[in-house]
């Protein structure tokens, strides 16, 4: 393993506290309990989102704080869930009497950790509501089992449900609207290379030279299938082809698209499958409003790519164009 | 009847081997993650027994079992994360509660911690049986104890849910799972033993190991 | 080689076709000859910045095209100069009358091609300045070498020469404060791993697990030095030495600061840097003003960072934050 | 005296056989530029002269070497880009103008045609000859053509060149180099041949194997 950091235990305390430092305008970080907020605390009475998950991720969820987005990001150990304490102390540190929405990727150990943490802000009388992200279309969807994950589309509902809180949505608004974007995202994504956990300095699944992982998660988790490398065009129609079909996405349909990087991928390659989403897009009637291409939502270093589209209506529209001003997502201001 | 019972101490003893253990394991707990998860569970569960180990040593000489217990869960809860954390952290928090107040632990005392171990894990994970979690390891522990004869010796009870979630853990190997991250891969898990379910089993056999020496 | 596309003699062209299609408000893609300019034009009588070199660096320079900073951007084959004719092409397409700057990375290939193309522009009339961006430290200065490379300091000289032109500074102007900033930026870099060019599939040097290189460039050129492994502290110490003696940066100086990720860095590593690199400067008494942190010019996946400062006056602040509207740097607007 | 003359054909045959070499060399001068640069050479110079064969198969029957060398200078400015593309498009539109009007060519215009082109690589690069680069391979060919007797035969004045433009190219192997991105690895360069100066003899030699053969 060959990393730039210091002592594989603390690359997150490291990490953090130089996020905090390059950022001052736009993110305050607090080390114990670890947490980032905005450094310019937003006006009263707007209702507060707190996300977080397991670090690895970046830029989400500390990228994502700022005007028109996250109040507080709760960053865990690399791809493991924070634990509820810091997670309910950000709750609490970033509350303006209007509640909370916590935005939780759909995994098994961020749902139990934000249920206590949301148990325990609860008892100092914080409302306290959730919504949770699962839009991998590579896992199977069923009762039986854990559920779709969150991925690449947290950004969308992050920025949107932002954009409701900060044009002053009560909690339920905010709830349903962070909803709704949830319910119109799917995503899937591939990878190329593995990344290497830091604590482990293994790579967290082993790929030939010439084959990739279809399908593959954001924590290092092994895909849905594994096949040998194809043209860029031809591994963007698996991905995309699931994704239409899902929702399913039809002719008429407006949609932000986000070709995100999983962190060790060349902007080349990513513009390289944008060029097809469009293509492909066009070619079934879809119009894409709004384009991200970019690392928003990585895995480490890991190489590759995911997709994700979200349905658009004339009001989630408005809430994306409206002004956000955070580390990674600024426009409008 | 028998006359040999656990207590306060006991409980220290296998908490300090719990930490062994995990830590003498951590690096192949992972390994099981990487094959169904992302790779970390013998991370999570070193840094939580690590933490556990500091309070235990500094909990107060008469700390009853409960209290102890009690313990490790806050101390798993605020440290571990991930999906384990909680799971280990609740079981450990309704043992403690099942054993409220005694002092002496005997057969049927160590049953009702351990049942009320594995139902809160169940509460919390809402896995059932085969779903290739701990649980498949918790379960057959559970119920192997209680199959011996009522006014059972501890360390038999502890000895037969050890061997009991030995098998279990290596029962998850041909299953498909239904949750956890290993439930994403489909029929890709199977051949892959559960790293919960692997972590479990340790942790019995230090209650066993921590009784026969204690 | 693994890599996401779909022909290796395609690549920029499909990438820029791409990036033409995912940034419609921000730019416009001429395919033949290959160049981005602005998709709003400025004001008529502004000074134009185009500048340009082989691809490969993304998002430089096509990512920094937009209000507040280049006119237009000419990408060249992968890690090659562009030819004349496209730059040419550029120049002539931007020029507002007032003269056009070209902001040209110290290569060879690089200045003999904007050489030529400045003086085909020259034919047709056209008022053209050049500014050397020279700023890595790793590569000792002397008459009788080629100089120093440009690297990641590119940025700061893009920006800035950016909104003097939008003050509506003339071309002499433009070109002097270019210069000013070109003179005061300083830049040094480390690879962890190799990048693989698309055509050639190969790594550009080869590295053991427990090697970096020190002093690298953006071309996958070899460093400096090749060391073993180390932690993330001294290796930062390594880079930052050079660049603070040989300006020499001292105290009470203020600075921009880049940390800039080389394409397949994990976002992390990026921040653990920065906070060595806070920490040191604090401790010489210079005060970071303004950081950047992220992939502004990459070396393709390569693994690795650079460090940049640029030596601060109160006009060179001003125009640092001076509103920019491009893909890839966006504040005020 | 000799009257062996070049012609047109010659140069048509000479430019063939170029793109030829550079396309099977392509991989090991890339290579090369690996070592010391930045592994486009070959990729560079491949570009170049396949643009500049299907431009010289459509050139009019006509076009005399001036012609056909100038049409090389221009395509390689326009294709090749980095720095061997302004050098040897420099090269070529320096020799075209050394032989402007020329129908054949003898000996002494080769040899003018030759050391143009040299001149005009250190116009535009300002390397001198032990710097490491492609003028160490074309300097040694010009001294080497010109210390041949007056009135030489064309061939001879090429083949000459192309044997000292060899030895030149593996002569820079012990240097370093004091131009082009192999400068900025000091000592490091040391023990690799520069490219250019590799390609350039290249070129040389197919001129010999053109005018041999032609
Ligand atoms: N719903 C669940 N019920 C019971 N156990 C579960 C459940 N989900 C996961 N587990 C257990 O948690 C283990 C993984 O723990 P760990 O790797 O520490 O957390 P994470 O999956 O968050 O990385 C699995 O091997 C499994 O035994
Ligand atoms: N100043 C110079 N004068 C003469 N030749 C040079 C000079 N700089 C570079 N070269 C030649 O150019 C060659 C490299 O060409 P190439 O790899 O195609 O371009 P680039 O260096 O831009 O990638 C070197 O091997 C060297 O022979
Ligand atoms: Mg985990
Ligand atoms: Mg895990
Ligand atoms: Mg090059
Ligand atoms: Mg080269």
């Amino acid at each position: 393993m060959k990393k730039l950091l210091n002592d594989p235990r603390s690359v997150v305390q490291e990490a953090v506290a130089g996020f905090g430092a390059a950022h001052p305008g736009v993110v305050t970080v607090s080390q114990d309990p670890l947490f980032i907020t905005r450094a310019e605390p937003p006006r009263t009475g707007k209702v507060a989102l707190v996300s977080g998950g397991g670090s690895g991720h970046e830029p989400l969820h500390g990228g994502f704080v700022g005007y028109g987005m996250l109040d507080a990001a709760v960053p865990g150990p690399v791809f493991t869930s924070p634990t509820p304490d810091p997670i309910a102390a950000a709750t609490q540190a970033v509350d303006q009497g209007a509640g909370v929405l916590h935005i939780v990727k759909n995994y098994t150990g961020d749902v139990l950790n934000f249920e206590t943490a949301a148990d325990l802000a609860d008892a100092e009388g914080i409302a306290v509501r959730s919504v949770l992200v699962s839009d991998d279309v590579a896992v199977r969807d069923s009762l039986y089992t854990a559920g779709r994950r969150g991925v690449a589309g947290t950004v969308f509902v992050e920025k949107i449900a932002g954009a409701a809180a900060e044009r002053g949505d009560d909690l339920d608004g905010v709830a349903a609207i962070a909803t709704r974007v949830a319910e119109r995202t799917r995503s899937m994504g591939v990878a190329l290379r593995p990344c290497i956990v830091p604590h482990s300095g293994e790579p967290s699944f082993e790929l030939d030279d010439d084959e990739v992982e279809i399908g593959i998660g954001i924590h290092g988790e092994p895909g849905r299938e594994r096949i040998g490398i194809e043209p860029a065009d031809r591994i963007i129609d698996r991905l995309l082809g699931p994704i239409l079909d899902d929702l399913p996405f039809e002719s008429g349909d407006r949609v932000v698209a986000l070709v995100n990087g999983m962190g060790g991928t060349p902007s080349m390659e990513l513009y390289i499958a944008y060029r097809r989403v469009a293509d492909v897009l066009a070619g079934r009637g879809i119009e894409v409003a709004r384009t991200l291409v970019g690392d928003y939502v990585t895995s480490l270093e890991m190489q590759g790519l995911s997709l994700s589209l979200l349905q658009l209506d004339d009001e989630l529209l408005e809430l994306w164009d409206a002004p956000v001003q955070t580390v990674a997502l600024r426009w409008g201001r | 009847m028998s006359g040999v019972v656990l207590d306060a101490a006991w409980v220290r003893e296998w908490i300090r081997r719990s930490a062994e253990v995990i830590a003498s394991n951590r690096a192949q707990l992972s390994t099981l993650d990487r094959a169904v998860g992302d790779g970390d569970h013998g991370e999570n569960m070193d840094r939580g027994f690590t933490a556990v180990l500091a309070k235990v040593e500094d909990a107060p000489l008469d700390a009853t079992p409960a209290d102890l217990l009690k313990l490790v869960a806050t101390t798993l809860i605020s440290t571990v994360g991930g999906a384990s954390g909680p799971l280990f952290g609740t079981a450990y928090l309704k043992a403690s509660g099942a054993v409220a107040g005694a002092v002496e632990l005997d057969g049927d005392a160590v049953l009702a911690m351990l049942s009320a171990a594995r139902d809160g894990i169940v509460l919390r994970g809402k896995a059932d049986a085969g779903d290739k979690t701990m649980v498949d390891a918790w379960t057959p522990a559970v119920d192997a104890a209680a199959a011996l004869p009522s006014g059972r010796d501890p360390i038999a009870v502890l000895r037969a849910a050890a061997d009991a979630a030995e098998a279990g853990a290596r029962a998850t190997e041909p299953l498909v799972a239904r949750k956890g991250r290993a439930s994403y891969l489909g029929e890709r898990a199977v051949g892959h033993r559960d790293p919960g379910a692997s972590s479990s089993a340790l942790l019995l056999r230090a209650a066993v190991d921590a009784a026969e020496t204690g």
